[in-house]
Order: structure tokens, then sequence, then C-alpha cells
């Protein structure tokens, strides 16, 4: 659930941009490294991002009727670690902020911190933790995928909550009135995430390792 | 709203070739002065003029603005109503002054609206990515969104002609195929994702590349004049709504 | 001639104001073989996505067996069971590891059992010649194999009517000719072929009935033979008659060919007019 | 006749052994225009790509100006400076924002002045008839157009050679004769161009000497009009020549036509010949 443009106020939009920024930093000195390193790196990177924005743009029918979307963040998490996916997941932002008008230029700093930051770590943490204790691939990825899943719409809606606390109960009613519009409704959509990207992984194991880059080269062998 | 539908409203409307200084000095700084000013009055002159340019000279389509803003509203709609009730000790009851702080959010968050959409409208989003190279954004981030941008398209396209081609047969017919369908296709996107990646790697070698994307830019450049027009109309903006 | 699938007056443009049709009407008959012929643009993928509702048209409508179609997820899939489509990158439509499970797709989607749709697999397979490729993985497949491939996808549904955009794009000379020969095969079982192409020796070796489109404009229509041998209404599109015709249109201007005799329509009728040339 | 570029035994066989190259021994002259003729799969991309480095052969050499060469990145640009390849999917190529922008990435990174890039951006865009699209982004062009700016990226480096994967794919009809028309422009200034296709048509329109490819080997070369009317080595390829050239064959055969007379390359060239047999 990305905020929208204007729907913070100024002083927690600034804020939320020094909380991104240092993750932002830190990727995004990784990226530089690794492009001297391999300056084809940028072909692939860009690849991913561009891959975890039409992946965002999906639409999910959901229980509801109304539409939604994966947030990819798992998937990201998993596949390009979480470092990286901070840099990813902002640039994704931006793009979303000015082709779809979804989300802002204000608001990405906090949007930033929810889906490219703390979606992307407690997916990559769940997934490395459940592999840790033995879980079963697919277990593990579901748990990831949800659980990151959820942990971005909860920080969301906290992050609405630390903008606008309750009159009566201060932040942790506020916390619960924006949760229960933002966050709770979205348990459903976090569980198919969960079983959408286990199915991704699934069908990404059968495909195409990584030796037959050459044949796709070539074009003629397509 | 596809993905290409806004950018293709940006590069081929009547502000495409204005100076992109101009246009990001209008949209970020009416931006700016939506989110720090009074909202009332303040929020209500930025939403006035950015109309007023948005409509009246870049000639955005109404019609197409609508379509743009639906997706914001549906969020600014919910996320306004809740302020109206309040979690007391006794349940749930009318917040004071509730209706007072929605309606000022709603201001403030329409004001940074039509700015953001004014932005998307006009300008494309490689425009303006690439302009982030002179606020200080390192060249390679810079770049690697830049091929983003390219490849966003591209991925886009793949993804739906895959989607139209599972609804023919029949593939999205329930919610449980409809899973198994898209799951299919996200990881059918995957590694064309990366093999175009590669293909890039092979077709800008081939055209002498080092390591290092640099390109000619043909772009207008804005005259001081018309920014200083912009900013003395921000500056009027910005007086007013913080005196009346 | 009752229309088993007519657009009548489909408006259709892209954000951008960019128009695809253009108040385009367009009948096609069960049985026949109609190409959709027209420059790259003019608006052929669009309408054939509009005939199985893959779009949704701005304004006029899509008609499927005389009654006006609904966008129901109910109505689509009855009108998708009817009406198949084939898309041009065949890398668009194999999603599944091998080629067998591929073409299960759909016939799985329809609810059949697991027998049955193996029936209809086998039989799809058949029908393009690929019975021997079903345990192949679907990305080690020459393109001329994946065509043929998302082809049986579509004909394992047993549709009425099949919709193919630029069926032989990219093929070789050897691979279009297959195809060609296949597509003809199904047409004998009685399927209702509609084709985009800019290729006009593919409309004069496939169509019965050829549409010609013009900035999502049908500017032309008729019979295969004579709209492909009408040089003035080609030029207008862009295009010219197939070489054997234009060839065969000049030396009936020049006296060399009857009037009223057919038009050659491979090299080896083209031939037969050469040797009753040497002999005069 | 010097070779400006040359293969030599060149074997190549992609992962899970799929032999792309098998022997294969090639040279370009200056100044000709080379068609790599064969079905699909005969491994033209492949040869392609090593014309210009971006494969490395696992046996064999590519001589550059008669000498063998390097594969370090100095090597490889100095390589690359003088011989350009421009890919089937033009997507592969582009990245740039605008048409203007795209066409300047070559020269920038052969470390021009801002000036003299400008100046090159101009007059490629002037020789691929581009000009107007300046301004446009890269990714909303047509198939034909993306194309040509593709190939004017290329030019702007002025290389000696021009190495071109399928130049006509896709494109309809008016679009296949523009760049035809283009790259033969391109040829009148000097430029060598070699191009993989297997369209006998185009191979006839565009080349001065044809190369049949089979199975990662040459199996036949010579001159266009040699190669192009050789019914038996042009059928080994599975292909047969291209259709007036059959036909005037034909009418050779059969004595319409002097055995010495130049075969017909254009449907003009034919309508002569038709109007001498109607004079009969």
């Amino acid at each position: 659930m990305h905020i929208m443009e204007g729907y913070l106020p100024a002083s927690h939009a600034i804020g939320w941009y020094a909380v991104s920024a240092p993750f932002f930093v830190a990727g995004a000195l990784k990226i530089r490294k690794i492009v001297a390193e391999r300056p084809e790196a940028r072909m692939t990177l860009a690849a991913s991002g561009a891959f975890a924005f039409v992946l965002s743009a999906l639409k999910i029918p959901s229980v509801t009727g109304s539409c939604s979307h994966p947030t990819g963040t798992g998937l990201g998490a998993i596949i390009f670690g979480p470092s990286v996916m901070a840099v990813l997941g902002v640039i994704v932002l931006l793009f979303q902020a000015l082709l779809l008008a979804h989300g802002g230029l204000t608001t990405l700093g906090a949007n930033a911190f929810s889906m490219a930051i703390v979606g992307p770590w407690v997916a990559w943490g769940i997934w490395k933790l459940g592999r840790g204790v033995g879980l079963s691939v697919a277990f593990s990825v579901f748990f990831a995928a949800m659980l990151g899943d959820l942990a971005t719409y909860v920080t969301t809606a906290l992050q609405l909550a630390l903008a606008y606390p309750d009159p009566a109960s201060g932040f942790i009613g506020a916390a619960v009135k924006f949760g229960s519009i933002f966050a709770f409704t979205q348990v459903p959509l976090a569980i198919v995430e969960g079983l959408l990207t286990v199915i991704v992984m699934d069908a990404l194991a059968g495909k195409v390792p990584d030796d037959q880059k050459l044949r796709i080269l070539a074009g003629e062998a397509r | 709203m596809s993905i290409a539908s806004l950018d293709r409203i940006a590069s081929t409307g009547r502000w495409r070739n204005r100076p992109l200084a101009e246009k990001a000095l209008i949209g970020l700084g009416f931006l700016i002065l939506a989110v720090t000013l009074p909202p009332w009055p303040g929020a209500v002159f930025v939403t006035a003029a950015m109309l007023a340019v948005t409509f009246g000279l870049a000639r955005v389509s109404v019609k197409l603005w609508l379509a743009i803003a639906a997706l914001p509203l549906g969020f600014l709609i919910p996320g306004s109503l809740v302020l109206l009730v309040q979690l007391g000790p006794e349940g749930i009851g009318l917040a004071p002054g509730g209706a007072q702080e929605a309606a000022l959010l709603v201001l403030r968050a329409l004001a940074a609206t039509t700015c953001l959409i004014f932005l998307a409208t006009t300008t494309p989003a490689a425009d303006l990515v690439a302009g982030l190279r002179r606020f200080g954004l390192p060249s390679e981030i810079v770049e690697i969104a830049l091929l983003m941008y390219r490849f966003v398209f591209i991925l886009a396209e793949e993804a739906t002609a895959m989607t139209v081609a599972q609804r023919a047969r029949l593939g999205h017919s329930t919610r449980a195929r409809w899973l198994r369908s898209t799951g299919q296709v996200i990881a059918a996107l995957l590694p064309r994702a990366m093999a175009r990646a590669r293909r890039l790697e092979v077709g800008l070698a081939a055209r002498g590349w080092q390591g290092e994307m640099r390109v000619l830019s043909d772009r207008a450049r804005a005259s001081w004049l018309s920014l200083g027009a912009i900013l003395a109309a921000q500056a009027a903006v910005a007086i007013l709504g913080m005196l009346l | 001639m009752t229309a088993i699938l007519s657009a009548e007056a489909l408006r259709y443009a892209f954000p951008g104001d960019v128009t695809a049709l253009d108040g385009l009407s367009l009948s096609v008959a069960a049985g026949e073989s109609l190409a959709i012929l027209g420059p790259n643009g003019a608006g052929k993928s669009t309408l054939l996505l509009h005939l199985n509702g893959s779009l949704r048209p701005q304004g006029g409508q899509v008609l499927l067996g005389g009654a006006p179609v609904g966008y129901s997820r109910k109505a689509l899939t009855a009108w998708r069971r009817r009406v198949a489509l084939v898309l041009q990158d065949a890398d668009d439509q194999l999603f599944a590891a091998t080629v067998f499970e591929d073409v299960s797709f759909g016939p799985l989607n329809l609810g059949l059992s697991a027998a049955e749709a193996r029936a209809r697999v086998e039989e799809a397979l058949e029908m393009l010649s690929i019975s021997d490729l079903r345990d192949r993985p679907t990305h080690m497949l020459s393109g001329g194999q994946k065509r043929r491939v998302a082809i049986a996808g579509a004909v394992a549904m047993r549709p009425e009517v099949l919709l193919l955009d630029e069926p032989t794009a990219g093929l070789d000379e050897a691979g279009s000719a297959q195809l060609i020969a296949l597509l003809q095969g199904l047409m004998a079982r009685g399927m209702t072929l509609v084709f985009s192409t800019h290729d006009v020796e593919l409309a004069c070796a496939l169509a019965s009935r050829v549409a010609l489109f013009r900035a999502g404009q049908v500017v032309g229509q008729g019979a295969a033979s004579d709209i492909l041998s009408d040089r003035a209404a080609l030029t207008q599109v862009g295009l010219a008659p197939p070489l054997l015709y234009d060839l065969a249109l000049r030396a009936r201007d020049l006296g060399l060919l009857d009037p009223t005799a057919a038009l050659p329509r491979t090299r080896a009728a083209f031939e037969a007019l050469l040797q009753g040339w040497a002999k005069r």
C-alpha cells in the first residue's frame, strides 16, 4: 500500500527520507562496487528492477472484488538480496509515482522504508531463518513472502498512525484504525502473495540455467 | 491506466519539449509549497495554480487527468475518513475536530497530487531521472534507472502478451487458475528479463561501450527569465498562502 | 452465408489518442479463411484482440453467432471456448516445461477430465505434426516448432474459429510452407481461420477471402483472387499483388493471357503458362 | 581482392553440445555486399557475433585486414571501431531516452568531442532518413523506425564493415523496400555490408555475393547472380531461387530466353521479357 502524495506532513516526509537514506546509500555503494567490477551488472540490475516493477503492476483479483497487486518484495529479496533491493526498490517507487501516480515524491522516503527496506529485510530474514531451521524451500518461500508483505503493510499503518495519532487513544489507537484499513484487510493478499511466490520459485527452478545464456544470445537458437 | 499510458501522454504532450528545469521547478516547487504552506488557503492556491498550468498551458486532457487521479483518490477517501473517528476507552466515536483535520489533509494531499500529476503528464520519467544527475546522484544509479525505464516497457509488453495468451486459453477463469497462471507469467518473465539484459550487453558492446553510458543531450535550455518568473509566481503563492 | 463472428463499427484508441480502430466493420463466415492484410500499424492485431475479447471496444460491438457478446467472466469464457487466439510471438504463450504439458493447459482449463484432456492433446499434437516433440522442453524448440506448439495449444480447445497474428513471421521458407500446409489441413477439417499478415504471398497461399486494412479501417474486401489481383486496391494500402499475379496481370495486358483465365497461384501454374508461350 | 575481414575454420558449440559453427571459413572483400543465406538455425547469427568479437571461437580464428584479431579490451575496441554489428531485435541495442541521444552513444564511446559526435549523429540520422525522429522517445517508435535508428547508431561510428542480422525481419513491404534503398545508399558510399537472411528475395535485392549456410558450414558461395540461379545449390540448403530467377530459368529451359542473357532481378525487368514474348 503506497502512501499517496502529500498525505504526510512535511516533518514526517523529511523524517522518513532521513531514516531511509542510510539504507539507500549503503545499497548504492554496494552497487557502485559491483558495477565497477562488472560493468555489465548495470543491465542485470536494471532488468531485475524492471522485473520488480512489472511484477508490481500485475493485478490480483482480491477476495473483496477490488484489485490489488503483488509487492514482489519477498521474491526480490530472496533472489537479489535486501541491500540491492533497497536501491532497486526506491527506483521502482520513483517510477511508480511518475508513471502511475502511485505513491508520491514527498512520501517516497516513507514508502521506501516500508516497501524497499522493511519488507525485503523481513522476507530475507525469514527465508534465511526458515532454511536455517530446516524448513522446506516451499514453506520458507511462502512465509518469507507472506510475512515480508505483511510487515510492509504494518509498517505503512504505523507510519500513518505516527503522523495522525488518535485524539483519544494516541498512537496505539491510530495504529489500530489505520491497521484495520490498510493492514488487516491485506492479510488474504499477503497469503496470496506467499502462494504466488512459491509457484514462481517452483517454476523458476525448472527454468533454463545460466549456461544457456549464449544460446539465447545467438538469437537464432531462441 | 497501463504502465505505458502516462508515459505516452507525457511523451506526446504539448509540453514535451519545454526545458526540463522549468517543468521540474514548477512541479517540485509547488509540491514543496503544497506540503509546507498552511493547507488553508495555501494548498488551495497551489491546486488552483497547478490546474491552471496543467490544463491551461500544458493542455493535458481533463478526462485523462481524472483517470490518473482515480488511483490516489482511492487512497485519500479512506485515508481521510479515518480521521473523523476516534478510538476511546468507550469505543468508537466521532473525533473532536476530526472533520477539520480531515478537510485540511484532503486539501494538502490534493494540492500535492496535482503537482505530481503535472510532472507525470508533462515530463517523461526518463527526463526527470536524467536530471537527478545534476543533484549529485551517482551516475551508475542514474544509468541503472534509465536502463530500467527502457526494460520496463519491453517487459510490460511481454507480460501483457503472456497474460492475453493465457486468458485466450481460459487460464484466468477461476481464482486458482489465475494464481497458477500468474505464477507462470512471473516465472517466465524473470529469465526473459535476464536474457534481455545479456543481449543488450552484446548490443551495446558492439557499439563500443566501455562501461560508461554517456550520450549527447539535445534538450532545450531553460532561460533565467522564465525560471525567475516561475519563482516569482511561487513566491507570490507562498506569501498569499501565509498571509491570508 | 451466416457470420460466425463479426465486428460492427469498432472504435479503439490507445491512450495518447493513437487511433487503432476507426469505426471498423468486418464479418467472418463459418468455414472461410480470412486474411487481414495491411501494412504494419494498420490495426490488424488490435482487431484480433477484439475478436476474442482481449480488448473491449470503445465504440461499436462484436457479435458472436449473430448475438452481441458480453464481457462478464462467464461470457468471456464461453466466447474464448469458441474463438481461439494465437499471438505472433510464440515465446509469449509457452509456459509449461514440456510440449505435452503446455498443450494441455487449455483443455484442463475447460474443466475436462484428465483422460479427455489427454485425448485432446494427442489429437492436437497429431494435427500439427508434433507428436514426436511431446516430451521436449519448450525452450529447446526452434522457432517454427514453437509456433506449431502454440497453435496446437489453441487447437486442443477445439475452437470454431482460430485467430492467428502473423502466423509465418520469422519463419524461413521451409518452415512457412510446412505451417501453411498444416493450416490448410485444419481448414479441411472445418476450422474457420482469421489471420493477420502484411505478406501478400501468404494471403495468396492461405486465404479464401481478404480484407484490406489501412489506418484502422477496412478499405476493401472480397474473394482472395479478386482482391489480390486488384492493383489499385492493393496500392492504396502500400502493397502490390503477389508476384505471380502481378506478372500474369501484365501478361494479360499484353495479350499473352486470356482475360477469363484464372491467374496462376503457384510456380507450377505459372510454368504451365510459360510452356504455352514457348509453343506459340 | 583483399579480404577486409575473414573467418578461418571457425568452430563454436553452445553449451549442451549444440554445434553452431563447424569449421567455417569465409572472407569478406572490401566494398562488397555479402549475403549469408540459409535456413533458421544454420549458424548465421553466430557467425556475425564472431565477426565483431561478441563471441570467441572455440577453434579457428578471425582475421581483420589480414591479421589475426585479439580479444583484449583494447583490441576489441579497435576492432569494433572498424566493424559494426546491428542485431536483429533493435530493442537489444537501443537504450537511451531519445533517438538523438541514442545515436550519439557510439561516437562518444569513440572518444570524439561533443561537436564532432554531434556532426556524426546528424550525418547518420540524415543517411537513414530519420532526422525528423531525433527527439522521439526510442520506445515509442515503430519496428521499422527502431531498425533504422539502430543502424544509424552503428553508421555514426563510421565503420568499414556493417554486419546486419536479418535486417528486414518483421518489416512490411514498404518498410523493407525503404530499408533496402537506404542500405544501397550506404554501399554507394563505400560501406562493406555483410547481412544474414533466410530470404532469397532480400539476397537478390541487396547482395553482390552470396554464401550459402547449412549446419554451421558454408556449402556454396559466389556472385549473387550465379548462386541465386543455381537451383541445385539452393535446394541443398532448403531454399529455392528467387521467384523471378526461377521463372526466368524455366523460360530459358523452354527456349524463351537466350542462355547468355542476364536474368531479370526486378519486376520491371521481367515485364520487359513478357513484352518480348508478346511480340513474337
